[in-house]
């Protein structure tokens, strides 16, 4: 077997050197019940490599890629060109098969990456300080809402309509069973605004809220300035938690830190880093100075070696599980150290220059798209102001017509019905996603095929 | 020239030749500076198509202000971290021996796998019609945990282990809660992993230690005492921390369940297990499996993991959305509109992610599955409990061994620092002093109930000849610390950095890099 | 413990610290066995399905006797070359400044083209019809080829500079027996390339030097005194082995025409005029093209390279097979089946590799050349050749520089050690000097025509960071080894081996391992 | 431009401490009439990676791709499975780009590497020394035909003609224009024996022949004993040649150096290293210590350091172009290293044992296919001692059947009329290659396409 470098010989001199009469011997601990004395029946035995690529090959190749269609997805999880750079960088040994930096004198590169990536979010998020990772964007906001409960003291959590109702599943399955309170709505498709409730999050602002927490661009695409928000909260004594799911947007339009968050989290997918079908992605986590020490996950701080020399540690750990315990800011060990990696290559790429460039393309790109079906006969462009992604109004319910694309090889973009399930008012809602790898003849294909399903 | 602090010239033993360089490189050992003082907001490492002109729909909001992200050009790029990337560790160089971690051998085969486009480049909420492939991996690797675990039920979404343990706990709430018993204690092993009494206390249980007994088990008897009908689980880690096996599981599973109570499992350390014990023969009610322990899926320099969750019957109908069913004419992905449809999935504790878990990792783990087979996985189990041991007995004379005398380990080796008493040296010396001696060392300091612990987990990728070397610098350090003590107070002096200070570190926390410039205007 | 060769247990300055482990290690900078002392015949990195049962048709010549090809499992394979790679340095970790050599960056992109199932799981003698695209692609790349030099015709077989020369000298060879004209002798610079005398030896010719003048280019007026009805070709390289552009190439070129031989170019240094001039402009005949220097595709620490060879009319017809032509329906490969039947094909001088070249190459070369365009490689050639400009005027107050007066130079800038002359310190001590400052040196005694020569081409794809740095320390080392000679007569230091003895390596060869034991019995 | 690290302020700046006005007077010694204002014409501009990608990919795609069909295509490049560790180490930074290790304090990697590989090369062809690797076999094997002329002295070299024609191509192309003489054959499809013509070069030996040249498995597949051939070449002075174009097979016949050979060259494609459409491959060159001063090629050995340390260099390189000039034994540069270190790798996966797996499941695999089309009406199997090749006798000229196997989706083997146009008694003669990675839907596949076309 190729991943086992003892030989019989081997394993028996050291059974020797043990005095231990076979192998059974050092499992003696278990109890005879639940000894298995032959390999577990029901699954194969040991497989060539040759075997194995064969057969993960044929599953791989019953899925539509989306290199290989016109591509209109978004909705949390974005197709964006990854220079083969990043993907070269991440492979190396030294990166790929290191543990957490836990031994900081053989771990510079691991934690100067991190270092700089926390800078680089922080930057990028408009905020004073960012940490190391969390799993995904979903898991980071909930996060995100127990840190505003433990600065804030107070436990009620209001969650704008434009939150991705994924997210807003996920911090309400962390939030049943503790005495958080979480306050949801309904979104409505409100043309030109749609999910667009900030005027409502102001209203219902009061003393027992600890947090407003908002996505921009929102679920629908929607941007909208949050400065008044963000105020209001301040007024209140409520903290603003900005979700950003679309991490790429951030190079077009003025950061939560520029509009007033106090606490930003996103998925950081988008940069560096493939849609793998939904995971691993990355969990982008920044906030002020002043709540450092309430923050959830890793953080890399700046030192000097034994000779002066600068280095780098993982600090302030007396916020995490292996040093907290059940006081800890969060339980988070493993985070997303690779993908951050990735982020962070890709963000080194693009610089700033690059990023306001291609974030631009992917805004005009979006722009073009948007106009053109806006044309197509019974369609309705709802958001009017977006990044790369925005939602149409069909005649028909979108559900169908997007697996009547998919049929035409157009992977057309997401329906608010598989979202919303339920809610009647929104099935008829479409979101399309447009980055930079769309082509003009993508979008001739998709103009085409909407036109035929739609006719 | 770089000096030292105290600006001596230093020159190299038996020659005149002079140590220090301008560059403050070291032959192939080489220094790099940060991004932000290498780069700048104009360089740029990628092409791009120009940008057609529109009239923007930007609300306004454009960022019209300095972001400060410096670029670096393509191939100041790959410099930049080919450079890092050499003043890391990583199991690619040699043994990695953290206890706890599983650090074994990443196979190149999964990370190609892992690749394909078809498994790479496709999206979550692609129409499943398109995806069934993805689909079909995700049940087909559910059935190998399944069997391998002997349970019924398996989630697949939780991005890590401290996440598995968080779904675990939260389906235990969602069945306690479902038949109105609102128990808020969760006990803990005093041994067991941070995570575990902090995912307790994240979900809003109390969280209460048991002792561990004199032969680093949990006592049995204490935790029997405390069962009550305040309790609502007891997280128990097997093999334990201490790399033993748990021989009163399966009492202790049934002492659980009698009292009205759930038992979760940290699976952490089922590589130990794989192959030869089944957990649910053992009565657990939930276990999380690190697929990046366990399955070979890489660490990343600390992640991305996944922490698939089995559950025992008793739990299943509690698992979380969204998971694949397969059907007559191929594979369904459940999630909130399918499981409103469908009363047998009405009762789930509802989302933990956005998407469906950490596909990129489950095609990694598959290959690895695939790969060993039932047989090879048992082989897994066998070698690594092997190799813990033989690390044991090779020394245990002369490094302490608080538990050696209660029988044979499973997976790791768990030593302490007691035998360096009079020295004044640590664990934490010890540590670095195997830095010099080109190791990674142990895990420091874990688990908390040995005092200096040093926890050994050689995991089965190592060859005799990697531990026979490794036992030979550790015998030769425990040597020649006793008997020259001074020579390792201050260990490493070889690697690309010294001691790091991290007392400083979090005093004044710079956790992020300040222009000098901007920052002081 | 490994101790140095004395037995001394050394110290480091400043602490107690001992400098020698058990291991050899130093840290991060690992020692490596041999494979044979680590592996056996036993033990095996892969799987494999079971061998069906047969009656074998070997001939009754079954290999029955050991062979001795030790094997190791996948883990210790991955780490037995990741350690290695570990001592050896790259254009990856920082300037890597060989003259003649251009290393430059490579980009990732090309590698990952080059890996496109569609050109690297394509077998040379599939049916033309199933490998269009792969001939489209060399038709493409032969197109970008004749338009960047302006030549008519590319041969693209050749394997790398020196099978291209072999290529260009057979062409010349065929067009001179074409025409009834066995003319024996080729003039070579003194300056060339080994490989350039080599070549003409190798396919026949006799060889002659041509001087050089007191600025380092061809003297023509030798040259010129030297043609006549014996003298087959030139051999001239332009930029030549100085780094210096032959001004009178084209004179040179009508010379030649005129006396009835040809010009050949090697044409190692395009990456200095590419863009920006058109060989075939100043009248050359033949010239071939390292797509492993100016087309970036990596060196491997050897090979593989490429090298084809462009032609002007005169040479064409005799380009060697198979070759590829466009046709009205697609591409065709032209082999020996179509030359045959093709009269315009049938002078081609034949076959020069079993396939058509190095398709791997031509992939990475293509894709860098999409990437830059014409107007990139334009700047290419200047920022190479502004690279190497600044480096000579940086150095040259310091650095003897023996043609710097002459004017700028192109692509690379030449030294010599006689600034060391009374130091006793030479080209080779100030090499290894760079060695410890973490630097790949220069390119150390050639050409020939300088003494002591150090020839250092930067490339345009380092910063001017990179430079600076590059400047700084060559500047250090110069004021160092003036002011302490003593200290750089045993450098490196810091490497992961000391000086090695390349004298005792060729008076007693050891070309591989002898087994110990077996080789004793 | 993403590979240019210079600024225009670094250009400028540069150009100031140069002294030089602009970057034209950098150019000055360029004559005026050759010197271009404009950016050549007729070629593209610069383009982002995302559209080269996508411009390479459909080339790429036009490309009937040997690992998606039933494969059986041989003649000197096989289809092996190479494992994934290969690429990944190969593709290490330090390895990948690295030059010729001239500078071996820092170049200890490629040398080690090279060692083990010279070391491999000559065990697995029983020869004493290897050396660091030739362009491919063809070229190796002119190489050698030099080298016997500058050991015998002699200038005769006679090729069997069971060996690869295009090998004698390019042998023919290099000694076109020199001294030397080459007496060649054109080989017979006598059944049993394809292209054995071991008796006539006995008989053929002469006090002028410097070498015998000889195939083992031939181009048909064919396997022979060479040892007789051995004894006769000695005697006469002579030496003898061995080309191995499948270096698989020396896992599983008897080796050139058991049976007598002098030198022994081959193509290492096989081992560790893709099909690639011909390049790059790895040409081997083994022969006995006693001629190693008259091998082409570097050469690593072994040394020691100022520490006294065990370390490699390359050496004898009073052989090579770069120290003897035109005195060189061969004019070879650039070589194959980093084709030997994929070679080396999987040959350290393999080890002996695996080797000799891996061998005999192809010989049994050929032996299968081989017995199952051999009995398909009017086909006869002309080959019967091979190792994973063997040669058909159609019923009718191959070339077109290769064709129509090829519309049907089976890549079916060699033609000999492709290889030997214009020799009628060939044109029915067909080279089928069958290794590990045909499967049994493969032999069906091909067994069933054969017989339709042939129907
Ligand atoms: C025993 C144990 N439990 C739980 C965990 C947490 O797993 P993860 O890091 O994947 O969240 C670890 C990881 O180190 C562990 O060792
Ligand atoms: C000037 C010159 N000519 C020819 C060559 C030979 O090229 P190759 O090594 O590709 O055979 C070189 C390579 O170093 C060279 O520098």
């Amino acid at each position: 077997m190729r991943y086992l470098p003892l030989t019989q010989p081997d394993r028996e001199a050291m059974l020797g050197v043990i005095g231990a009469p076979d192998i059974d011997a050092l499992f003696a601990d278990v109890p005879a019940s639940a000894y298995l004395a032959e390999p577990i029946a029901g699954l194969p035995l040991h497989s060539p490599e040759m075997q194995v690529e064969r057969a993960l090959s044929v599953m791989a190749g019953k899925n539509l890629t989306a290199g290989t269609v016109p591509f209109f997805v978004g909705g949390g999880a974005y197709k964006h060109h990854v220079p083969a750079t990043v993907d070269h960088i991440i492979q190396r040994g030294e990166f790929l098969t290191a543990y957490t930096p836990y031994q900081p004198e053989i771990a510079q590169g691991t934690l100067q990456v991190l270092f700089e990536f926390q800078t680089q979010v922080a930057r990028l998020t408009g905020m004073e300080v960012a940490n190391a990772s969390m799993y995904d964007g979903s898991t980071a906001m909930t996060e995100a809402v127990f840190m505003a409960r433990r600065i804030t003291r107070r436990a009620k959590a209001v969650v704008s309509a434009g939150v991705h109702p994924h997210y807003v599943g996920v911090l309400n399955t962390l939030t049943r069973f503790t005495d958080d309170e979480v306050v949801t709505s309904t979104p409505s498709l409100t043309a030109g605004a749609p999910g667009d409730d900030i005027a409502d999050l102001i209203a219902g602002l009061d003393a027992q809220t600890s947090c407003v927490i908002v996505q921009n661009p929102n679920i629908f695409g929607h941007v909208a300035d949050l400065t008044p928000l963000a105020d209001a909260c301040h007024a209140a004594g409520t903290l603003l938690i900005v979700v950003v799911t679309e991490a790429m947007s951030l190079g077009a339009i003025k950061s939560p830190g520029e509009m007033g968050a106090d606490i930003v989290v996103g998925e950081g997918q988008s940069i560096g880093n493939g849609l793998n079908f939904g995971g691993p992605y990355l969990g982008l986590f920044a906030c002020r100075d002043k709540h450092v020490r309430q923050m959830p996950g890793r953080l890399c701080g700046e030192t000097t070696d034994a000779d002066g020399k600068r280095g780098f540690v993982l600090t302030l750990s007396t916020r995490e599980q292996h040093i907290r315990r059940e006081k800890a800011t969060s339980n988070i060990c493993t985070n997303s150290g690779l993908c951050a990696l990735a982020f962070s290559v890709h963000m080194t790429l693009l610089g700033e220059q690059g990023l306001r460039h291609l974030a631009s393309l992917n805004h005009a790109r979006a722009v073009q798209l948007a106009e053109r079906l806006g044309r197509v006969p019974g369609v309705e462009l709802v958001t009017t102001q977006f990044f790369n992604e925005f939602t149409l109004k069909l005649p028909v319910e979108a559900r169908p017509v997007i697996r009547k694309l998919a049929d035409k090889g157009v992977l057309g973009g997401i329906s608010l019905g598989r979202l919303y399930p339920g809610v009647s008012e929104l099935e008829r809602g479409m979101i399309v996603a447009v980055t930079e790898t769309a082509t003009d003849a993508d979008f001739d294909a998709f103009e085409d095929a909407l036109d035929e399903v739609l006719a | 020239m770089t000096m030292n602090t105290v600006g001596r010239v230093t020159r190299i033993a038996g020659t005149g030749a002079v140590a220090e360089t301008y560059t403050g490189n070291r032959g192939l050992m080489l220094e790099e500076p940060l991004l932000f003082e290498r780069g700048s907001v104009d360089r740029c490492g990628v092409d791009l198509d120009p940008v057609p002109v529109v009239q923007d729909r930007l609300a306004g909001l454009a960022r019209s202000t300095p972001i400060g992200l410096p670029g670096l050009s393509e191939p100041e790029t790959v410099r930049h971290y080919t450079r890092l990337s050499r003043q890391n560790y990583g199991i690619d160089l040699g043994i990695f021996p953290l206890g706890s971690c599983t650090m074994k051998h990443n196979p190149r085969l999964n990370e190609k796998m892992a690749r394909l486009p078809g498994f790479a480049d496709i999206h979550p909420l692609q129409p499943q019609a398109t995806v069934q492939g993805a689909l079909q991996l995700i049940d087909t690797l559910a059935y190998w945990l399944k069997t391998l675990t002997g349970m019924p039920e398996v989630a697949m979404s939780p991005k890590a282990g401290a996440h598995g343990e968080l779904c675990g706990m939260l389906a235990i709430r969602a069945a306690l809660e479902a038949r109105g018993d609102a128990r808020k204690v969760v006990l803990v092993p005093e041994s067991a992993h941070g995570t575990n009494p902090a995912t307790a206390a994240f979900c809003g249980y109390a969280v209460e230690n048991i002792p561990a007994n004199a032969r680093g088990r949990v006592d049995f008897e204490a935790l029997k005492a405390r069962l009550g009908p305040d309790v609502a689980a007891v997280m128990i880690t097997n093999p334990n921390t201490c790399g033993l096996f748990e021989p009163d599981l399966k009492d202790i599973c049934d002492a659980v369940h009698a009292a009205g109570a759930f038992v979760y499992c940290d699976g952490a350390n089922f590589n130990a297990i794989v192959g030869r014990v089944r957990p649910g023969d053992l009565g657990v009610d939930a276990m999380h499996i690190n697929l990046h322990k366990t399955f070979s899926t890489p660490h990343g320099g600390g992640g991305p993991g996944s922490g698939p969750v089995v559950f025992s019957e008793a739990l299943a109908p509690f698992a979380p959305l969204p998971f694949v069913r397969k059907t007559r004419d191929g594979y369904e992905l459940v999630e909130e509109m399918q499981a409103r449809q469908t009363p047998q999935y009405d009762r789930s504790f509802g989302r933990m992610v956005a998407f469906h878990g950490q596909m990129g990792m489950f095609v990694r783990a598959l290959a690895y599955m695939m790969s060993h087979g039932a047989d090879g996985l048992r082989q897994v189990a066998e070698d690594a409990v092997l190799n813990a041991n033989y690390i044991l007995a090779s020394l245990k004379d002369i490094y302490t061994a608080p538990f050696a005398d209660s029988g044979p380990c499973m997976h790791e080796a768990l030593f302490s620092d007691d035998f360096l008493h009079d020295t004044g040296l640590t664990t934490l010396d010890l540590a670095k002093a195997m830095i010099d001696e080109g190791f990674h060392p142990m895990t420091m300091y874990f688990p908390l109930v040995v005092h200096g612990a040093m926890l050994v987990e050689p995991t089965e990728t190592e060859s005799k000849a990697s531990l026979d070397q490794l036992i030979g610098a550790m015998r030769s350090i425990a040597e020649r610390m006793l008997a020259d003590p001074d020579a390792y107070r201050t260990s490493p002096h070889l690697a690309p950095r010294r001691r790091l200070d991290e007392t400083a570190a979090a005093r004044k926390p710079v956790l992020g890099w300040k222009d000098p410039v901007s920052d002081a205007a």
